[in-house]
């Protein structure tokens, strides 16, 4: 097996760790959120990547047909969840993150942790 | 036939990025965004063609249509701070001037 | 005789286009300041964009995809100076100057700043 | 509309059809709420005479990009951008919007402001701005909306 | 339409929240909630009994055989979890009047239950279906309605844990989603019992180990287990009362039991706990983090905390239970899933009629409650003796099963960490009732009344539940015992 | 933004058009890319734009809170209702087949119901959201009240 | 009635008097009438038993059955019997004594006294009528929980700290320790039923039989065997007819009766005696013997000393237990009443110095026998029984226990018996005798002082003359012990 | 190449700090994506892409940032942990790659199975040529019952959160 066979794949890869070194490192909130949704979108890259077949079309057709002349359509089905499943998470964090700035006047995490030391 | 498109089209893209990266008002970057959008749209609609199916410029539409309303939230954003507004200016201004001839 | 000079014409165009699109691209590289930039993507987005459309128009086999790509095209032409006149207001708005004079001009001018809404 | 719907589609059966009359419905209760159609009405009458109006500003393009594309491309940028005052005579809230995406469309000049008597705009040279001051494109664009001009003028807010 | 039980459980509570939506009043909407958890809760147990009949029930969704389609498959323990939940519900819903009516703005009581339905809608349909993917899709309905309902607490820390919940359950579930791919993309299905019969030709792959760990890691992070715990406390702390219970004695036991199904449904006993290093790793790290938590919860003065420090801990102790991988360690995890759900429901519904009364469930403010609060302290006193383990309580139950079952494969070092957490868990208990009952109360104290009936009578149902579990252990360890044969035998 | 004659002039124009596009993108979703979730997003994203310049409350006028909130709701229902219609008609929860007489031609009907349950759902949830955002009255950063 | 309704009737009993108490909180003199009626009839209740019990019934009572194969069940033996007897007879002229110094104190809280007061009894009864292991275990754990509120009953910070080391070493002992090896127990027997002649033999190894023994011992903190005593000089900080029923009796003797139950029928003495761990526990519990006596010696304050008396004496019953011949085993069940008869004299004298005198210090003591004449004379009587020597009681069980380590071969123990009692000689005997013929630092302060209150009197009168009547009729106690011992492979 | 502009805007973003650039960035990682998916085949993927990651993502963050502050953040904490983390689920990806068909591979078992099923039977079972809407909307459609469930949360939480009357804030909210 060659080595370049999964060069794709590694840099899907990469890119899931830049999003996931995001949310980890970072101590404001609203980056965190666009780490999580960089996670995500490369975890659906990866995804249609897996459902690529070399040279095939889109699964579209009109007859029954042989599956290697097409995509796999069931990654991307998959995928048109998981991409609503991430906005509709976007959209809840990013309300709790503005009621958080009304609450504290900021969306750092430090500062946050400074007004409510327990939490 | 189509490949020196794709690559003026992918170089032209880079550029976008570059100019969408240095900045150095955001104003540059909000350009240099809303020009790497109409670039992808085109890479899409050549794309189209070259992979035979029409049905892909729906997707170009879908795109350019984003493009051009991601770029007049980011930009009622920065004018205003705030997308729910009227977006009056509450005492008209002449910013332009001195510079204007 | 017809078809191949359509074949010719939409090449033409296509390959213009992208000629124009990278021309646009050059422009908002080199361009010294916000306002001259808007006028190198311009080139790409009007004319750039314009013509591979054409071009591809002329190349459609279908009544329907010349028609879908008319509706781009339509679309590309309302929005595309919308959108560049928009940030041109908005940006002098914010206090963005446009540098004047003859050039030429190197990249960083006093003038070109980040915008005031912009300041970290 | 309705070519609008027929182009994009292209299929025939009746449920796409119905979906495509349906649609147009709800759109047109959309607009009319959001009262597009009572202000202004739809100006489907200067379609033919935009096209017309078009072609001549692509060719207009085309000229003004490859003096600009010239510009780009030589080693030494050779500009002189300034800002302009162009005098505006057009009263209706469509022409002068056709007016100032005309200019800002053809590369070299970009409209930036729009006021009662004037626009203000951005030219990359003195050809660019002295092509506008002429007003040629001005009243082309008002024989486009001139049909609209005669019914509005009093309504202009 | 015995038939159709397994998809009307999920769908009855799916409906029910747009229903909630669209009639708006909130009373009209608190008795459309509480008549769709009791329907939903009767549904389960009939399901419960007919799977105990007649073996497990395959529910084809539109038709489609499975694998092509999605398919509902519901076993003892799909059965038994799908009662906990709904039963769960059912005990809330009654209490959630009063509780939710001080909680939650009167405009948006609506929304509030519609959210809670959507939960419980969750992890029905996480329960209950036999794809694994469609369990992350169910996975995140749930969560992403937990995050809401957390965030709408009083206290302003109820955003933060929300958020923070958020953040690190999202993490969860892509990690889960990563693993899903890993086990597509070598198997190319994804239906539970075909990725089961597929994956052994794949097992020794280094793809299939990396799925599997990256199932448990996210599946970890979304039951909080320790050290990927982080966001309980907060969570649990700062959400409404009912919230509070519900998800205590619901959420993370799902998340538990979709760890089960992946253990043993998916992976089978045999891999999981030949090939892969479960039985050497988790049981130990679960006890860990029960002796931690345990002692953390020791030293809180918040009371809701202190039962969230202690929920991580009884989580160390399922997961540990579950992964001995014998029938007696799963048959007391299972089991203790189920008795931890009725403590916890118990003392967190308790702990909500307290904060009701006297809002506020710092320890310090709970001085002397015993005399005031007679009922409400009182059924913590017996939920916190369930916990500790006291004979003739279910927590006893699970204690009991958990030691024998770490006794039987020699694990000493275990059960040591087992006591000394338990000895923890005595600490943290009776911190609490010596606050109730052994102190005065604080000077200048406003005088209090009991909590309504309509709280208390749920709380003591459960409180109830707690002893009768402790006495005859027909209904919970019976049936986990059966589940747990279920689990190891691979039932078709 | 009214006051930008060019951008309120072009979004009239457009909007009809998105509006429209939308939903074309909702019925061809059987044909080619789209289907209700891409179609509600782009119905929504029309109605956006024209809050984006006349203002939220001048979007809301036109498509009430109420209104938007009870068709998220019926966007579900409708979507549940198909299966609960095909469980009563004799199929399995969404066994479109029970919906007509051929099996192929319910699968039609029934994908087309769902698709505009998903449609109405995503384009009510999207624009509900958007409400939600826009309401908000921004207040100065890093005075926020304890 | 028949025999099991009696059995559960003793059972509930306490739990009415708890009842009671609360019903009657409002007024003091139902409330104690309450828990004096209600110690009466469970003395009557457990006193009904022996006869059924020497007929050979056994009381089989189910409570529930929580898990398959282990139920929570009673089940009557002549130990647990006694047990009982002596330990409801003891609340009932406890109770007496309580009233007269409660009021005496004037304490607080007297309705929560009085109801944990009869909520100990729960636990006494159900641990001594316990059919197994967890049954023992349950009431154990009751008697920890409802004992807590007693020791800590003053309120102050030193009385909470003192609370929670007795909570701390006694929970910790058994949910660590007792619960494991009942675990344990179960994993190897497949039960935990209490059987005459073991449980364990032939199923556990000597290793794992070895583990458990240790687990019961150590684990079973009641009894407290060194190094798990301190919760009992803890437990002083409480009132002192706690001390003296609880922590001389009731609480202390559910530890030393748990082992002696253990022993016999879960070990059986048989299988007991190839258990290689016997050897190092019996070395254990001398030694706490030994160094109980030397620290009692070293106490000034009187209840601090009786406590470390306590602990030395209680491991006397250990080492009975784990000689686990005839004679040791009958004299440690002798020894559980005679102890607890001695013991609970001197706590209500030292309780009476402290109501009348308000002395708690051996040292204050000289002289106060001139002024408080009975108190002294019941003190010394509970010193005698306590040393050994006759007329007293307390002669039997360690002559009898004396006569165990000979039989187990173990002389050496014997002298570790003998060193004792000397110390106990050391320790107890100077107090009356410095009472009576000691003179007093300050005779000054000796005035006002009072013979403690009619009440307290009377309770000692009655204990001090169970210590002679011990001493005169050790048979049927003996006769009724020894078919505990018959029964065996 | 795509994948190359991924990379650059991904590291762009890890960089910056600027929470505004780092939304315009999202934006652009999401419209680059979207053209991936369509050079990979997945139509509809891609147009859903587009529509929420440059369109309703940008649009609420923006919103957010509008809300709250788009100043940026300070220094990122100085641990290597985050690293550590990331790094070490990185290379167990790799790992885990190592035993996965080659890309592109149609012979691949994924392609087979089931998603053959799909190809060969849609059109006949269900009349709909997009294989992707009949697997969506028929085949698989209680994901997409779930999926909707998922929307519809998203709604009910903001709403919940926020609340629509213009100018409306929250209840107080009581540290
Ligand atoms: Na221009
Ligand atoms: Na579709």
């Amino acid at each position: 097996m060659s080595i370049l066979a999964h060069y794709n794949d590694w840099a899907v890869i990469v890119l899931m760790m830049a999003g996931l070194y995001i949310v980890i490192s970072t101590r404001s909130f609203l980056k965190k959120v666009v780490g999580l949704n960089l996670f995500q979108t490369s975890v659906i890259i990866f995804y249609i990547s897996m459902a690529n077949v070399t040279g095939a079309a889109a699964p579209i057709v009109t007859e029954p047909v042989d599956a290697a002349d097409y995509a796999n359509p069931l990654p991307h089905v998959l995928m048109l969840t998981a991409i609503v499943v991430g906005v509709a998470t976007t959209a809840v964090g990013l309300g709790i993150l503005v009621r958080i700035h009304e609450a504290y006047g900021t969306v750092e995490e430090d500062e946050i942790v400074r007004h409510d030391f327990d939490s | 036939m189509f490949v020196p498109v794709v690559i003026a089209v992918v170089l032209t893209m880079g550029m976008a990025l570059v100019r969408a990266l240095c900045g150095p008002t955001l104003y540059d970057r909000i350009l240099a965004l809303n020009m790497f959008g109409t670039v992808t749209v085109m890479l899409l609609s050549v794309s189209a063609f070259v992979a035979g199916r029409p049905d892909f410029l729906d997707i170009a539409m879908v795109y350019a249509l984003m493009n051009f309303i991601g770029t007049t939230a980011v930009l009622k954003y920065f004018r205003y701070g705030d997308l729910g507004g009227t977006g009056h200016d509450v005492e008209p201004t002449r910013p332009e001037g001195e510079a204007l001839r | 005789m017809i078809e191949a000079l359509l074949e010719l014409l939409s090449w033409a165009c296509v390959l213009s286009g992208a000629f124009f699109t990278l021309v646009g691209g050059i422009g908002i590289l080199r361009m010294p300041d916000l306002f001259s930039r808007l006028h190198a993507s311009g080139v790409a987005d009007m004319l750039g964009a314009g013509l591979l459309l054409v071009g591809l128009m002329l190349q459609a086999d279908s009544f329907w995809t010349v028609a879908k790509i008319g509706i781009l095209l339509g679309f590309f032409a309302l929005t595309s100076p919308t959108a560049a006149h928009v940030v041109a207001k908005c940006a002098l708005h914010t206090g963005v100057q446009p540098m004047t004079g003859e050039g030429p001009f190197r990249a960083s001018r006093p003038a070109d700043r980040e915008g005031a809404s912009s300041k970290p | 509309m309705g070519a609008f719907w027929f182009a994009l589609s292209g299929h025939t059966e009746p449920l796409i059809l119905g979906c495509g009359a349906a649609s147009i419905a709800i759109v047109a209760v959309i607009t009319h709420r959001m009262g597009v159609v009572d202000r202004e009405g739809f100006p489907f009458e200067i379609l033919f005479r935009a096209l017309a109006y078009s072609a001549w500003l692509g060719v207009q393009i085309l000229q003004s990009s490859l003096a600009v594309a010239k510009v780009v491309l030589s080693p030494r940028m050779a500009i002189s951008p300034r800002l302009v005052r162009v005098p505006l005579r057009l009263r209706t809230d469509l022409g002068r919007a056709i007016y100032a995406n005309s200019i800002t469309a053809t590369p070299g000049t970009v409209c930036i402001n729009v006021w009662d008597d004037h626009l203000v705009v951005h030219a990359l040279d003195e050809g660019s701005a002295q092509g506008l001051v002429n007003g040629d494109m001005e009243a082309r664009v008002a024989v486009v909306e001139c049909s609209q001009r005669e019914v509005r003028r009093g309504e202009v807010d | 339409m015995d038939h159709h039980l397994p998809v009307l459980v999920v769908v009855t509570a799916l409906v029910g929240a747009p229903l909630c939506i669209l009639v708006r009043q909130p009373r009209v909407v608190w008795g459309l909630f509480t008549a769709i958890t009791w329907s939903i809760a009767a549904m389960a147990v009939t399901l419960l009994l007919q799977v105990l009949s007649e073996g497990p029930v395959r529910y084809a969704l539109g038709g489609w055989p499975p694998p092509l389609g999605i398919e509902l498959r519901v076993d003892v323990l799909g059965g038994f979890v799908l009662t906990i939940v709904s039963g769960m519900a059912a005990v809330v819903a009654p209490y959630s009047l009063r509780s939710v009516e001080q909680e939650v703005d009167a405009a948006r009581v609506h929304q509030f239950y519609a959210v809670l339905l959507l939960a419980l809608t969750g992890l029905l349909g996480l329960t209950a279906t036999g794809d694994i993917f469609n369990a992350f899709v169910f996975l995140e309905i749930s969560s992403l309605a937990t995050y809401v309902l957390v965030s709408l607490g009083r206290d302003r820390r109820a955003l933060v844990s929300a958020f923070r919940y958020l953040v690190m359950g999202t993490v969860g579930g892509t990690f889960f989603l990563i693993g899903i791919g890993f086990l597509y993309v070598q198997t190319g299905t994804l239906n539970m019992l075909d990725l089961a019969a597929i994956l052994p030709q794949w097992i020794d792959t280094r793809t299939s180990a990396v799925a599997f760990a990256f199932l448990t890691v996210g599946l970890s992070l979304k039951l909080a287990l320790f050290p990927l715990h982080l966001w309980l406390p907060g969570a649990y702390s700062y959400a409404p009362s009912v919230v509070s219970a519900f998800l205590a004695a619901t959420a993370t036991k799902v998340a538990a039991y979709l760890m089960l199904r992946v253990f043993f449904t998916v992976f089978g006993q045999a891999v999981a706990f030949g090939e892969l290093p479960v039985a050497a790793t988790l049981p130990a790290v679960g006890l860990f983090g029960a002796l931690a938590m345990s002692l953390v919860a020791v030293f809180q003065t918040n009371l809701k905390r202190l039962l969230a420090y202690s929920s991580i801990a009884q989580i160390g102790y399922i997961v540990t239970a579950a992964s001995l991988g014998t029938q007696a360690g799963l048959t007391a995890g299972i089991g203790h899933l189920f008795n931890h759900a009725m403590m916890k429901g118990a003392l967190f519904l308790a702990v909500g009629c307290i904060a009701y009364r006297i809002g506020s469930v710092r320890l310090e403010e709970i001085r002397g409650l015993g005399r005031r609060m007679p009922w409400t302290a009182a059924a913590i006193f017996v939920g916190g003796a369930s916990l500790v383990g006291m004979p003739l309580t279910a927590g006893f139950i699970s204690k009991w099963h958990l030691v024998s079952a770490i006794l039987a494969e020699g694990q000493w070092g275990l059960v040591a960490l087992i006591l000394t957490s338990s000895l923890l868990a005595v600490a943290y208990v009776w911190r609490i009732v010596g606050f109730l009952y052994l102190r005065d109360a604080p000077s200048g104290a406003a005088p209090v009344r009991e909590a309504p009936l309509s709280m208390l009578a749920p709380t003591w149902a459960l409180v109830l539940a707690n002893v009768w579990f402790g006495l005859d252990t027909r209904g919970s360890l019976g049936v986990a015992t059966q589940a747990a044969l279920g689990l190891l035998g691979g039932q078709p | 933004m009214t006051d930008h004659v060019v951008l309120r002039v072009i979004g009239k124009l457009l909007i009809p058009f998105i509006l429209a596009y939308g939903l074309y993108v909702q019925a061809h979703g059987d044909f080619g890319p789209g289907g209700g979730f891409q179609a509600g997003v782009i119905v929504a994203a029309g109605l956006i734009l024209y809050g984006l310049i006349h203002g939220v409350a001048a979007t809301q006028r036109v498509v009430p809170p109420r209104l938007v909130e009870a068709l998220a709701a019926v966007g579900v229902l409708i979507y549940a209702g198909v299966g609960v219609v095909t469980l009563v008609l004799g199929g399995n929860f969404l066994g479109y087949g029970a919906l007509d007489h051929s099996p192929s031609h319910g699968q039609h009907t029934g994908v087309f119901l769902v698709e505009l349950g998903v449609g109405v759902a995503v384009a009510s949830v999207m624009l509900a959201i958007f409400y939600a955002f826009a309401s908000r009255k921004p207040i100065a950063s890093g005075g926020g009240r304890r | 009635m028949t025999v099991e309704t009696r059995v559960l009737f003793a059972l509930l009993l306490p739990l009415l008097g708890v009842l009671g108490v609360l019903l009657a909180r409002r007024r003091p003199n139902v409330r104690e009438a309450v828990s004096l009626a209600v110690g009466a009839s469970l003395f009557l209740a457990v006193a009904s038993l022996v006869g059924p019990i020497t007929a050979g019934a056994d009381g089989h009572v189910v409570l529930a059955r929580p898990l398959p194969g282990v139920a929570l069940e009673l089940r009557l033996e002549p130990l647990g019997v006694l047990f009982a007897l002596v330990a409801s007879f003891l609340w009932v002229v406890t109770t007496i004594y309580a009233i007269g110094y409660m009021r005496g104190h004037g304490e607080g809280h007297q309705t929560r006294f009085f109801a944990c007061f009869a909520g100990a009894f729960f636990g006494v009864v159900g641990a001594a009528f316990s059919g197994n292991l967890l049954t023992l275990f349950f009431f154990y754990e009751i008697l920890t929980v409802v004992t807590y509120p007693l020791v800590t009953h003053a309120g102050t910070e030193a009385a909470r700290r003192a609370g929670r080391t007795y909570l701390g070493v006694l929970l910790s002992t058994s949910i660590g320790l007792f619960l494991f090896a009942i675990v344990w127990t179960w994993t190897v027997a497949g039960t935990v039923d209490f059987v005459p002649g073991g449980v364990l033999d032939g199923r556990a190894d000597r290793v794992a039989a070895s583990v458990i023994l240790a687990l019961f011992v150590f684990g079973i903190g009641k009894a407290a065997v060194m190094p798990f005593h301190r919760w009992l000089p803890a437990a002083m900080v409480a009132p002192t007819p706690v001390s003296a029923l609880l922590h001389a009796v009731a609480v202390v003797k559910t530890g030393v009766f748990a082992l002696l139950k253990v022993s016999i029928y879960v070990f059986g003495t048989d299988f007991l005696f190839s258990v290689p761990i016997r050897e190092p526990l019996l070395w254990v519990a001398a030694t706490t013997i030994v160094l109980a006596s030397l620290i009692a010696m070293r106490k000034d304050n009187l209840k601090a000393r009786l406590a470390y008396s306590t602990i030395g004496q209680l491991s006397y019953i250990v080492m009975g237990a784990l000689l686990a011949t005839p004679s040791a085993s009958v004299g440690a069940g002798l020894h559980v009443v005679t102890h607890a008869f001695g013991k609970i004299t001197l706590f209500f004298a030292a309780g009476a110095f402290l109501v009348a005198a308000h002395r708690t210090e051996v040292g204050q003591l000289r002289g106060i026998g001139r002024r408080m004449p009975w108190t002294s004379a019941f003190f010394l009587i509970g010193s005698l029984s306590i040393i050994g020597l006759p007329p007293f009681g307390g002669m039997w069980s360690k002559w009898l226990l004396g006569l165990g380590t000979l039989e187990a071969g173990e002389p050496w123990l014997l002298g570790v018996l003998l060193f004792s009692a000397l110390s106990n000689f050391a320790y107890l005997l100077p107090i009356p005798v410095h009472a009576f013929f000691g003179e007093p630092d300050d005779p000054s302060s000796l005035e006002g002082v009072r013979e403690a209150p009619l009440a307290c009197r009377i309770a000692m009168a009655i204990t001090a003359s169970g210590c002679v009547a011990l001493f005169c009729f050790p048979g049927p106690v003996h006769d009724f012990l020894r078919p505990v011992l018959s029964v065996g492979p | 190449m795509l994948l190359a502009f991924l990379l650059i805007v991904a590291l762009a973003a890890v960089v910056q700090r600027n929470l505004l650039a780092v939304v315009l960035l999202f934006a652009v990682y999401s419209l680059l994506s979207a053209a991936l998916f369509t050079s990979l085949k997945a139509v509809d993927v891609a147009m859903t892409e587009a529509a929420v990651g440059v369109g309703v993502s940008t649009v609420l963050m923006l919103a957010t940032l509008s809300l709250t502050t788009h100043r940026a953040n300070r220094l990122p904490r100085r641990s290597v942990l985050p690293l550590i983390v990331v790094l070490a689920t990185g290379a167990a990806l790799v790992y885990g790659t190592l035993d996965m068909p080659a890309f592109g591979d149609p012979g691949a078992p994924i392609h087979g199975h089931v998603a053959g099923d799909y190809l060969r039977r849609s059109i006949a079972e269900t009349g709909i040529p997009n294989v992707v809407t009949s697997v969506l909307a028929s085949y698989r459609g209680f994901d997409t019952l779930g999926e909707t469930c998922v929307v519809f949360t998203a709604g009910l939480g903001v709403l919940l959160l926020l609340g629509t009357r213009r100018g409306s804030r929250g209840e107080a909210t009581q540290p």
